[in-house]
């Protein structure tokens, strides 16, 4: 039981304030609901929509069809009426455009008349929430509230606002009772809470206390939500001259004592690559999150891709150990970036972070975190501990050296070096001293192999199929299973979370004993399978690739399996 | 009670008769004058000659990459308000691959000395020009002379709004040193531009080139603006010395909301404490 | 029948000018020999040294062993003594160090007195080429032109020079009659040459007329060769404020209508990423120097390592084609670098030219080059038969446009851009021309596969091993085989100059045929056979990796495929 | 004859009421009075609202990457000496990503027009602080306001030698098109940096904030340095517009020995004729 509206208008409408009422209200009431965005690189114009999906289980992916389209542009009716049922309806304002003579879905309602009676044609947004509000047969009480919260303050504008909101549910509510049946909602309040702040809230968790960083789409969103939070919880938000200077800076606050991230897009990160070898080379902990759009260059700026895998894993003159991890549903990667947090302390090495538009700009309602559950172990050396002479590259038989911060200790100094240097520190020449710094180094890819999560499996463990995919496509590829599943094609569904090191066990178990296996990636080379086939000469029989900027849909998934799983 | 010597540290790499050996000396001592102790120091570089001082001073260090070392120094100040932060680095290194955090970091002010060992020329890759290299200079890679004229820094300092702007030479010792003790304890981004030779690749900026030209400057007013430009500018057959400016704007430090308590760095912290800051969502 | 020479003293030392003369008088005979450097990063002081291997046949690569030391400091006796053969001679200064007492294969001559004799005791050094000279029994006429040429209206100079060689030469012949058995010489001069000269004069013959860097060691001497042709072959050679700069500029002199390149070592290629993205987006032919160093970060500035590979075959955000080739012996770069040029134009991709420390510091004799092989096809559009109106971008069957330069063309603009884009350039959001676009670039990577050469066979196909190599390992490779050869373990090498797309018909052919599989990698992590593993499944059996900063003796892959090959 | 409509091309995506209009217009206008055919100008750019200008106007265009036009625009220079370059670019773009190329640029004096959309905030973006923007200017990371001094683009460019400096208002539309005519036609690196509103995240800087303050500077002689720095210095209740500084010195392209003669693009080439330079090697 669920219902799917889409809500599309141009750039500048108020979509955000739409989709920000709607989706909190729904919270409170404890729908089970995803929200996903697909808007253009502008501020005013053009067209963006978004796609609300509410269900009796968690919804794990939007889907391509639509119960209600609330059109505030003639593009909205355009573009996406197709994807609207048979007994679907759709919210417009006839003032702005009309609809065929033949479209009998149409349900008219005056946005900006409503709202200029209301006090100000801008309102039109208030009154479509309502509106929509009314087919969706919820109770109006939730919403004033809201509209409260967002402009404390301004009398006048609340008023205007829920006026419109109360006109909007009024005039739809008459023309259309019991239209659609919404799923039951839950119990409890939940959060309505989009990919970026459950990262932002993540690093703030995590005890993360410098964030550099550069504006760049689509991870700008972490970086407002920690200034947010900068005065009131201790950190410092720097926004930096370029993404150079933001992980050089990310890197100092590290070495100086502070847990610290930096993040960006994949241009940005291209300019991060020299920083990232220092990171590896000094061995400073440093999270860097890399929140992909497709390339290459500026590329598509407000869509989504999984294209910088192949980078990321291999980013960086010369040769260090790094973890690279990926977002794959809100709850794991918050708890997942706190684990990057963790692996970077324990290992005095870079910790990738992989996010992309799609996982970053959803919004999902969700119950509130553990946060006992999160870690903040610093794994630093114990100043009572330390041999003297300190020596911040002491050999040790695992590779991983005392680590001090400045200052801490008196007459000992903590000294970190780009070039290869011994264990003080000083810079070196000699092939015996090299060797034995890149030894000691690299003696953490197995520390960190042994850290990682194996993928999770969803199904049976075997079957017709054996799916494999990684970071944000967890819920459609989920919701394909489930789909092929009730079409009789049973298969198994196994999704990596950590993905460098590889886990190979599961791999290893599963592989052999599926049918034909697939690999879902949004690129258009398959990054993911060949990296698969390189450490365990494992070759994929299918990629299901794409790469236009937008994400898959269950449907699309399922289809190339039923394609290929058959022969 | 520490002495000059006990600042030195490791066997500079550099040539016999480079300039880098008086500034790491000055440097050692408005360190012991400054009564310093190394662990409270943090001496943080990029790459170039210059920037092997990490190596040779006894201090914390932290030897980044070529152009990048005032952006680490900028975290290091956000991490640990309570060290003593020295930002060393030549004129390839702050003007040239790292004059874009050169001119941004001028603007924030955090609360360190930048002491750029200005030879005109890139030392340790051999001889090309660096930004501030004479017009006509030839080299390997300019082989027809450098075309552009040089960078003023002292000068793109002032117009940044730096507080403190000043040049010395490694020939001066006494004012080096004074300079350097000013500049670190002076609150806020402190620029002393050191002229010093580089014997190996600069045959046209000698040690003797300096000497002919420089002079301090006195009865100066480093309260005025205008003639601090004024002095910055003064380049060709007489180059004062001097702190040309020195007037206190609030720093980085004084400014962000989250430096005014201890240093960041070492707070205890637990990650549940902070469950409420999902209430917002709700 | 050959000679070894290893040359070592303190920088400053003017070691430089000692092996510029011995290398020009030796090629000038006519004597086939490679000299390699050992230097630390620093101008004075500290430990150098060369190696210079005088052969009958080509010599492939140094060997460990000397026949001669010629010891301007004590470390050098020191460090290298016991690479010194029995009847090895050693020149020295015994006012500088004194031989302990047991030595006996000293041969003392007072460099600096006899210097200062002869006008100036700075003349050491020519008083040590003068004494080198007399052992290797060879006649002292050619050198005195070299110190004419290399101190040309330096009157004085000269005299002294030649006065401080004929004291060397002296009091050496009368020391050491008939020590050593030279090869023969060859009937004509040769080039004496080293690899970044190779790389600089191969991309001024290919018409490149414009080049921009940051100075980088090992990369400079590129732009030091290029820039001293700058005007009298009219090519803009431009130091830039960071490399940054220099890929930008080289791109946009690129689309201006020329042929550009840039040069750069790891750390300067990490910041040169992005632009290589552009490159890929906006389609602008662009070639890219590397020559690697050991890293991470500042890593071991001035030695050898392969560890850039992974890097370089992935860098840069987003999804676009490029072509990766290497240097491996200094003939087949001159051609190479070329073959650079010409791919980058054809296709109007990005191609990445890889060297190292150890190719770019060689110098060798050589024949000339013949000039004539070497090619120069713009494929640019003709004006006349460019349809109209000219669309950058225009879609044609095998993915290549039609290139204009701007300005061309009366009534015709040309616009690049780095967003995704439509046939004209404009910004696009659609999804349907974004994998129209990427469909178009990733054409050429099966174009780019097409011109990729195989493998250079050594040996005969087949044997009790198969030796897998790239880049400049090519000489030491090629040597361990004879070496293993006369060791009675036959084998054979395969070793790739076009390393992506990676050519596989001869692997495919090979692999299976080989008894055991090596490859031989300056790296620590075996770069290349993973890549082997990703793009064919073929699974070599040990790698043999060094990576300490210096590169391989022919005796170390030696003993490793003999240790291997016979299990 | 070319009108100005014959080189307005696209749909801009920019917003209603948004200055960039008003600048395409004035530049529309210009190329039109100085009569460039649209295939002998380049219009280079890196990324920004400003910086989708290669889209909207006829002309040549190189939409490179985020900050880096200038090094693109230098590139463009070398190749062909005959295009007419202009770079359109944003307050972010040139004086945050780009810093370091526009200090470097300045120096070399390539011959084109620099025109910096400059309206105090990152647009793209959607309202970050950019270089430029306001002490105070509370945005979404810049949450207590922006903290530093703003960089005076005018008095940079000024004492890193620029030849021609000025600063015009998008609302001045005649003013602001013989400006960029003067800056087109200026024989070397001419720097116009154009105050514009963004309506949709500049609540501070409004076009009336600018009406209200800017002012047409006359009776001002653009061959004094100091007063040009002074004009450029001036800001706050007043802003003056204007040429302040207008003195060409050399420029790159009458430096480089290789650029004396035809533009090298196009040029024929046989490798085979260049086998003597093997020679010196002998
Ligand atoms: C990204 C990068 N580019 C280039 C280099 C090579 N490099 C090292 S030091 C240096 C210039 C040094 O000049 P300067 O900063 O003036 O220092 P000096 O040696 O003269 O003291 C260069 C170009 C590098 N290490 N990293
Ligand atoms: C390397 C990189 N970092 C960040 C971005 C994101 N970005 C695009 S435009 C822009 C700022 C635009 O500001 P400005 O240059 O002032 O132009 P405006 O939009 O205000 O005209 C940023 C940060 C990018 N495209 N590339
Ligand atoms: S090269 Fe120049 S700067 Fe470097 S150590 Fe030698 S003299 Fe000093
Ligand atoms: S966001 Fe600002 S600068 Fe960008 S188009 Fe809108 S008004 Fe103009
Ligand atoms: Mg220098
Ligand atoms: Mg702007």
């Amino acid at each position: 039981m669920e219902v799917n509206v889409l809500i599309g208008g141009a750039a500048g409408q108020g979509m955000e304030t739409v989709m920000h009422m709607l989706g909190k209200a729904l919270a409170r009431e404890g729908y089970l609901f995803i929200a996903t965005k697909d808007y253009m690189s502008r501020v005013r114009g053009g067209h963006n929509f978004s796609r609300l999906r509410i269900a009796a289980e968690r919804p794990w992916s939007p889907v391509d069809t639509a119960d209600i389209l609330v059109a505030m542009n003639a593009e909205t009716y355009r573009l996406h009426e197709k994807n609207l049922g048979r007994d679907g309806r759709i919210l417009f304002d006839p003032a702005r455009f009309s609809l065929p003579e033949e479209e009998g879905r149409g349900l008219p309602v005056p946005f900006e008349e409503l709202a200029r009676e209301a006090g100000d044609p801008i309102m039109a947004n208030s009154v479509a929430v309502g509106a929509l509000w009314a087919l969706l047969d919820l109770n109006l009480d939730r919403l004033p509230g809201i509209i409260e919260e967002s402009f404390r303050g301004k009398e006048e504008v609340i008023r205007g606002n829920i006026a419109a909101l109360e006109k909007g549910y009024r005039e739809a509510a008459s023309r259309c009772e019991n239209c659609f049946a919404m799923p039951p909602a839950g119990t409890g309040k939940l959060m309505y809470i989009d990919g970026n702040q459950v990262l932002g809230m993540a690093a703030l968790a995590s005890g993360c206390r410098f964030f550099a960083a550069y504006p760049m789409t689509p991870a700008t969103g972490i970086m407002t939500y920690l200034a947010g939070k900068s005065t009131a919880h201790g950190l410092v938000v720097e926004q930096a001259e370029d993404e150079i200077a933001a992980i050089n800076m990310a890197l100092g606050a590290s070495y100086g004592g502070v847990r610290s991230m930096t993040a960006t897009s994949g241009g940005g990160f291209s300019l991060m690559v020299e920083g990232l070898s220092l990171a590896g080379m000094t061995e400073t902990p440093l999270v860097v999150t890399v929140a992909m759009r497709p390339g290459p260059a500026t590329g598509l700026p407000t869509r989504t891709e999984q294209g910088d895998l192949d980078f990321v894993l291999k980013a960086g003159h010369g040769e260090f150990p790094r973890a690279v991890l990926s977002a794959t549903t809100h709850e794991d990667a918050f708890f997942r970036l706190n684990k990057a947090f963790e692996l970077a302390d324990r290992y005095q090495a870079p910790v990738l972070f992989l996010s992309d538009q799609n996982f970053a700009d959803t919004h999902r309602s969700l119950e509130p975190f553990d946060f006992s559950r999160l870690g903040h172990n610093r794994c630093l050396a114990e100043a009572a501990d330390v041999e003297k002479p300190y020596k911040r590259y002491r050999y040790r038989e695992d590779g991983i050296s005392p680590r001090l911060l400045p200052g801490t200790l008196p007459g000992e100094v903590v000294l970190v070096d780009s070039d290869e240097h011994d264990e003080r520190g000083n810079i070196i020449e000699d092939a015996k001293t090299r060797r034995a710094m890149m030894d000691k180094r690299l003696k953490k890819d197995a520390l960190l192999a042994a850290e990682m999560d194996e993928p999770g499996v969803y199904g049976p463990g075997e079957g017709d199929y054996l799916l494999l995919g990684w970071g944000s496509t967890y819920g459609v590829l989920r919701e394909a299973v489930d789909l092929l599943g009730r079409e009789g094609l049973k298969g198994t569904l196994l999704h990596f979370s950590d993905l460098w090191p590889l886990p190979k066990t599961r791999l290893g178990d599963l592989f052999p004993r599926a049918g034909k296996t697939f690999c879902a990636e949004n690129n258009a080379t398959g990054q993911f399978a060949a990296l698969i086939r390189r450490e365990t000469g494992l070759q994929v029989d299918h990629n299901i690739l794409k790469y236009d900027g937008r994400p898959f849909f269950p449907e699309e998934i399922a289809a190339e399996v039923k394609k290929h799983a058959a022969t | 009670m520490l002495r000059p010597e006990d600042y030195l540290t490791g066997e500079p790499a550099w040539c016999p008769g480079c300039g880098n050996f008086a500034i790491r000396k000055a440097l050692s001592q408005a360190l012991a004058e400054l009564s310093l102790p190394p662990h409270r120091v943090v001496v943080c570089s990029g790459i170039g000659q210059a920037a092997k001082m990490p190596h040779y001073i006894q201090s914390n260090g932290f030897n980044g990459l070529h152009g990048r070392a005032l952006p680490a120094a900028l975290g290091i100040r956000a991490a640990n308000t309570d060290l003593t932060l020295i930002v060393e680095s030549g004129d390839g290194d702050s003007y040239g691959e790292g004059g874009n955090h050169f001119i941004h970091n001028i603007r924030r002010n955090p609360n360190l000395a930048h002491f750029v060992h200005n030879n005109q020329v890139y030392g340790l890759t051999k001889g090309q020009a660096s930004p501030t290299s004479q017009m006509g200079m030839v080299t390997g890679t300019q082989t027809e002379g450098v075309l552009a004229p040089p960078l003023n820094p002292l000068a793109l300092a002032l117009v940044m709004g730096a507080g403190f702007v000043a040049r010395c030479f490694s020939g001066e010792a006494e004012h080096l040193k004074e300079t350097m003790k000013a500049a670190i304890t002076f609150p806020g981004y402190a620029l002393v531009d050191i002229l010093h030779p580089c014997v190996s690749f600069n045959k046209v900026n000698t040690f003797k080139w300096y000497r002919d030209r420089v002079f301090l400057l006195d009865d100066h007013d480093a309260s005025n603006w205008q003639s601090a430009l004024e002095a910055a500018r003064q380049w060709g057959e007489r180059i004062p010395l001097g702190i040309f400016y020195r007037v206190p704007r609030p720093t980085f430090e004084s400014a962000v909301p989250a430096l005014q308590g201890k240093p960041l760095a070492g707070q205890p912290f637990n990650p549940a404490s902070l469950s409420r800051v999902q209430e917002e969502f709700l």
